[in-house]
């Protein structure tokens, strides 16, 4: 639907106000200018409220997130390609291609356009360089003051690859922990452009759509028990859940478990556990261990899974317990972080 | 990390660990009391415990600002915050400490308090000067490693005249500390003392003189890295093997026998003794915090809002009191991990990760829970 | 207690403030507390500030008392196999 | 995945806080004692990051609504119901049978647990109602004044019905144009509890789940043309829209649209027109004129169309224009609203 | 709607076109302008035009207060709640009205102004109460209709002496507009007026008494339903048919010849005659607007706050004036419709919809536009 | 200008308040401007305000007196066939 519009969107000193969620002509000029215009994709462009698809073969997957970053913007990525990758990864390490994307949007009344083009623009190139396009989408506006810039929910549909059978209940005993890379890079990249923290640091987002590494691993290795994505709570949190669905312990290693240097000394500075610290382009990938050495094979000839380890192996333990030999000889448990990851001065 | 790495090489430690248990006679206890929350933290986090003897008893003090702060401190900050309408700083370890009413200041922050953490005093200055109509209370914690930034902080403010930034103060006093267990009535048995690292950086070694002359107590000063823990610990056991009792100073890349006369100096400018103050765990403790000299009485925060202090017991079953005292062990207390986690601490000894029963619930529960299959020792 | 790390001083700023560096991470901290600080200088930095000067000295004469003991204990055969530093 | 929690989660007097959505046991806490229980499947049961979903037959439709209602409960209903009815309606007017949905949350810290619990029953009992499960979701936790209580996005997924080809772009001229009922009702029971206009009035929301009226109708009346649910921008909207994507003129009889009294008489004190506020639980159908009178009767026929008329028909006009015969005898148009529908007093 | 459908009456109404199309001059052009943008909306969102004979031409007057209210009153608006920080109240009304710099108060809304829409000034008084250690200012726009209960308000505040309340005074004088119509050089021609509905409650009908004797301007005072409208027509044709020039009340349910007394004298005790007033499309006309009086002068957000009405003209392309004068109809501006609409008005008449470039755009513009295959007449 | 639409007092309130009703919508407002406002009464209102009563018996002639002038042009054959009122 293309309609006359009386003035072009300003891109470059416009904001967003009310009348770009109110479902009249300011909105669908957003939507057709903004929107359509950067994702567009001929799902899109049918203009309805929602998109018709072809059928798909095989059983579904579908997976959402909202994100929620602040700031928008980070070195390494931005809101919207995070948007892009997060989804792939959850419907990807569900063992599945993933196909189409959702995406809704609520914006904070004063948002600069120029901030949410170069949003849009980042999703856009993220959508597209994994093939997966956003076929529908929405657009909400709030008052200023009832949100945060903005807020993107993804929404992805896939469908699960044939002879794969992952899921975080899979994991037994004698199996390898692996990882495809260093750890915590997206949450510290984050946390050294918050206002109150700000630090200089040579770290940046590893935000990344893991579905063709994901592809790779699972040819190479259909034995894969397990794949997730630690990102929020961080490797911690990730494997505490796995311990727990599978109903087994962890032991890790933490002399194996990579973390960049300028990561650690970042949480050196704040007091914080690089366990803790959410990744956006990583995988964790659990598999038998007699499998583990050429599921490594496949993560490292990828370019997303070059610096891919073995970090630990499942073991039984009823209390389902995540515990790491420490590199200082010691042994101590690797728990979920209790709240939220604050920087302690104590 | 320069100087940060050397200091936790697993094979030195090991080798380290070989000597002290080679070193320790088998047929004694050796009951050491880290005072600092950072070496509880390092001990859990680097798993020292595995490396040292069985007959090493270590013993965690009550040297985590966090734990030692008592519930109504917490309760005056939240009244600041929800009464009185003020923007509340802090760092970040206090925003999670309970207080009464089920509330804590995160807590209080979503019903409405402004409450804003900060990672330097000076963060809070700049909270004041970008927001000239409100008041602004900076909630200080520490001990005497934290008093001097805030001490500078204090001056900064005078210095520019900013009338609406001010202070909740609850420094608190090492030595002051050390003294109230010792002389607590059927005290701990404690051998000696691992020293604080950063807080003798200020204070120097001096201090401890004391303990070590008319207690009978070694103390051995120690950095916070594992391997300072460690020798700290084969230093201890080699006086109390010896008969001696002395002040000996591990970290003596940072520590001198005087401190940092400079950070002393503003802290003296600034603070002086109170009479006695409230510690959780110890009771009211005589000269053992500080507080405005009456030169900055305009940036008390004490002074300038109604909000006295209530004193407010613990919950009923929490050990935390015996705990810092050293007189029990985290798994002693009946609640330590049903009722009382680092999600819902009861006790603050659970909020802190320097705290010990937080320290033993996140990095060490593993040892005492009912063993897995595999052996937890390696 | 009172978390702090030592950092390299690589520049002097204006009114009594440094720019530290710890493995890339670099942080602007107040020098309010300690006088005479150089560029390439290790500072304790605690809350924004830097606490007291690290004696480079001091330090690398621990390092070497550790590692001395742990020497003279490998080869009394005590520990393991690894190689020490 | 349960966990063991050492407090049960107060429903009663507790609150949200940042480590509600921090990734830790306060998390999976709330996901497992609110969001799992009251929405409980087999899909939601599995645990992952997604939701492994059996095979589809047909052709994909997928639509997303963010949901920002202010307040969060409103006379009829919460937003909670209203975000499963929204997505159900937008996949049903695709001419789909909906299938499955996924919600994601922002919630603002200080929310009452409370609050948040009756609108989790609420989509629960919506989604149960309609058959429409929610199978996968996420809760992201924003800082008090980043968000105004609760966001909801739904996506949903569904399978077009054979035979069926519905879309905004197939109106032709001489088409009727119908709609299932009394319009306006939602947006204007919102305004009635809106903390700067309240009034009181019998006027409560008409949100619904449009899927059993749409098969219905299309099954009597597979020839329809065109669906949509006049939500954001009321009737007048959602015709512009339609002519826009049909490039046809509209023509109204304002005698035959159905405005509940109050409703009229709200939009009268506030100075809107009743055709710019939004319904939630109506459906507009283009559909042949010859076929109008059996698409009417099966919409009659059904307990949410019982009040369905014909309103009028579909022109050719280049222009796009949409045109009302007034009841008192002249003609204008009927156009997009400019900006948002804010009370008036002149 | 008791008394309010009875008067929207469709078979009514056709009967009544018919008889207003007999009894007009087939001859001749009645020009007759509605003063009220109450008028304007109900012509074009009843379709009256539909029913009435082609030699009845309908004038658009200046009778919208947003219509009228210059630039420059917005912009003050705007900086008082950007630069000084007040919350500013206003009618739901002036919200989109363009200011300068691309700004309205919606837009300075998204940069950070606390702008909020209030449904009565009672609500502006409420916020203030609310909000005691904020400046509260409501923007008043209005006729006579709107004044009383802005008068209302304002003793209200003294009353209660709601010291964070003031008022940026817009309200303007019907006759006064009506006077400079007619007064203004080489004017339009006119040959009555449909007189204001709900100004004449208040105002009573003799106001309009001189257009009648000294302009020989027939004047019918109408309610704003749509019968009313046409009633009044006929009722004017009659008038200039027979030669006649005098004032009738069409309206007389709610008009008496001498208004309503009492909100008469609230308005006397709370505002006096400003010299003169800037008027959009009017230029600056003496004695047409109100200001407080000086009992009342701490309430007045001019006095208050440093933010003088600085004159902004108006666009080059807009005919905003011409058409508030009655000279022009909407689709003679040059961007009508293309760089003027309601999505992004230029002019003010293209912001609110009793605006006549509004009105047209949104109800009308079907009729000139290129015809559809359909013909639109019915 | 000026919207303002009459509704029926259903319930006097304290302080020059009353009650009034459109077609079931309730709202509240001020009486400040009216004198002598009885239940049942309309009045017209307009920013939350009453503005004026409305005169029922003016009110029903100028009906009375429309509906005759159409009727009698109906009479003359030029409207339509409706019924009316
Ligand atoms: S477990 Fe909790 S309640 Fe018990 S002593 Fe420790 S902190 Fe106190
Ligand atoms: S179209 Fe716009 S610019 Fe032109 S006269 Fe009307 S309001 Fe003014
Ligand atoms: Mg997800
Ligand atoms: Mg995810
Ligand atoms: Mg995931
Ligand atoms: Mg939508
Ligand atoms: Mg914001
Ligand atoms: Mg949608
Ligand atoms: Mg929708
Ligand atoms: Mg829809
Ligand atoms: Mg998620
Ligand atoms: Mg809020």
């Amino acid at each position: 639907m293309r309609l006359p519009h009386s003035h072009p969107l300003d891109l470059e000193h416009g904001r967003i106000d009310l009348s770009h969620g109110a479902g009249g002509r300011a909105m669908a000029q957003l939507i057709e200018d903004l929107f359509a215009r950067e994702l567009g994709n001929e799902f899109l462009a049918q203009g309805d409220d929602g998109a018709r698809l072809p059928a798909c073969t095989g059983p579904l997957v579908m997976a959402t997130d909202a994100h929620v970053v602040s700031p928008l913007f980070f070195p390494g990525g931005d809101i919207g390609c995070l948007s892009v990758h997060g989804t792939i990864n959850d419907v990807a390490v569900m063992g599945a291609q993933p196909l189409y994307l959702a995406a809704s949007f609520v914006l904070e009344e004063g948002l600069p356009l120029a901030g949410l083009a170069r949003i849009v623009a980042s999703m856009a190139a993220a959508a597209r360089a994994a093939g997966v396009p956003v076929v529908t989408g929405d657009t909400k506006v709030v008052e200023r003051g009832k949100a945060d810039g903005v807020f993107i929910t993804t929404t992805g549909v896939g469908v699960r690859l044939a002879g794969i059978d992952v899921s975080g209940a899979n994991a037994r005993p004698g199996d390898a922990v692996l990882v495809s890379g260093p750890l915590g890079d997206h949450g510290m990249a984050i946390m050294s452009v918050r206002e109150n923290l700000a630090f200089d640091a040579p770290i940046v987002s590893d935000t990344a759509a893991l579905h063709g590494l994901i592809a790779d691993l699972l040819a190479a290795a259909p034995d894969v028990r397990v794949l997730r994505d630690p990102t929020r709570g961080g490797l911690a949190a990730t494997l505490n859940e796995i311990a727990h669905q599978s109903g087994v312990g962890i032991v890790l290693d933490e002399a194996a478990i990579p973390v960049r240097p300028a990561v650690a000394a970042a949480c050196e500075l704040l007091g914080l556990d690089p366990l803790d610290i959410a990744s956006e382009g990583r995988l964790i990938a659990i598999c038998p261990a007699a499998g583990a050495e050429r599921a490594l094979a496949a993560l490292r000839a990828h370019p997303l899974g070059t610096e891919a380890v073995r970090i630990g192996e499942v073991i039984a333990d009823e209390r389902r317990f995540v515990q790491m030999k420490t590199r200082f000889g010691g042994r101590r448990m690797v728990d979920w972080l209790a709240g939220d990851a604050l920087p302690r001065i104590c | 990390m320069k100087y940060v790495d050397d200091f936790r090489d697993g094979t030195v430690a090991r080798a380290l660990g070989a000597a002290i248990r080679a070193g320790a006679r088998p047929d004694r206890e050796y009951r050491l009391m880290e005072f600092c929350g950072g070496h509880t933290h390092a001990i859990s986090r680097y798993g020292i415990a595995d490396l040292l003897p069985p007959q090493v008893r270590l013993v965690h003090g009550p040297g985590c600002p966090v734990c030692v702060l008592p519930v109504g401190r917490i309760d005056q900050a939240i009244r600041l915050a929800l009464e009185h309408g003020v923007i509340l700083c802090t760092y970040g370890d206090t925003l999670r400490v309970p207080a009464s009413g089920r509330l804590s200041l995160l807590r209080a922050k979503g019903r409405g308090a402004d409450v804003r953490m900060v990672y330097s005093p000076l963060d809070a200055l700049q909270v004041a000067r970008a927001n000239p109509a409100r008041e602004v209370v900076f909630l200080a914690i520490g001990f005497e490693t934290t008093t001097p930034p805030t001490a500078v902080a204090v001056k900064q403010a005078r210095a520019e005249g900013l009338g609406n930034f001010s202070l909740l103060c609850n420094h608190v006093l090492t030595p002051a500390a050390m003294h109230a267990i010792l002389a607590a009535p059927g005290g701990v048995r404690l051998d000696g003392f691992v020293g604080p690292a950063h807080v003798s950086t200020v204070i120097g070694s001096a201090p401890y003189e004391p303990f070590a002359r008319d207690h009978g107590k070694p103390v051995v000063i120690a950095g916070f890295e594992p391997l300072d823990v460690m020798r700290a610990i084969q230093m201890l056991i080699r006086q109390i093997d010896d008969g001696r009792a002395e002040v000996e100073n591990e970290f003596t890349r940072a520590v001198t026998a005087e401190g940092n006369r400079k950070a002393q100096a503003l802290v003296a400018e600034v603070f002086e003794l109170r009479d006695a103050f409230e510690w959780r765990g110890l009771g009211t403790v005589p000269a053992s915090a500080l507080r405005l000299r009456p030169a900055f009485a305009g940036f008390d925060a004490e002074a300038r809002f109604a909000v006295p202090a209530v004193p407010v017991p613990d919950h009923r079953a929490c050990e935390c009191a015996a705990i810092l005292r050293g007189e029990k062990r985290p798994q002693e207390c009946r609640i330590f991990g049903t009722a009382c986690t680092p999600d819902n601490p009861v006790g603050s000894c659970m909020v802190s990760s320097e705290g010990a029963c937080a320290a033993h619930y996140t990095y060490g529960r593993f040892r005492v829970e009912a063993a897995p299959t595999e052996t937890t020792r390696t | 207690m009172c978390l702090a790390i030592p950092a390299m001083v690589v520049e002097l700023c204006g009114k009594d403030e440094a720019l530290v560096d710890l493995d890339g991470v670099r942080k602007r901290i107040s020098l309010a507390m300690v006088d005479d600080v150089a560029v390439g200088d290790y500072v304790i930095v605690h809350v924004g500030f830097a606490l007291q000067k690290l004696d480079v000295g001091e330090a690398e004469a621990t390092l070497a008392l550790l590692r001395e003991i742990a020497r003279a204990q490998q080869a009394a055969g005590e520990a393991g196999p690894a190689e020490l530093p």
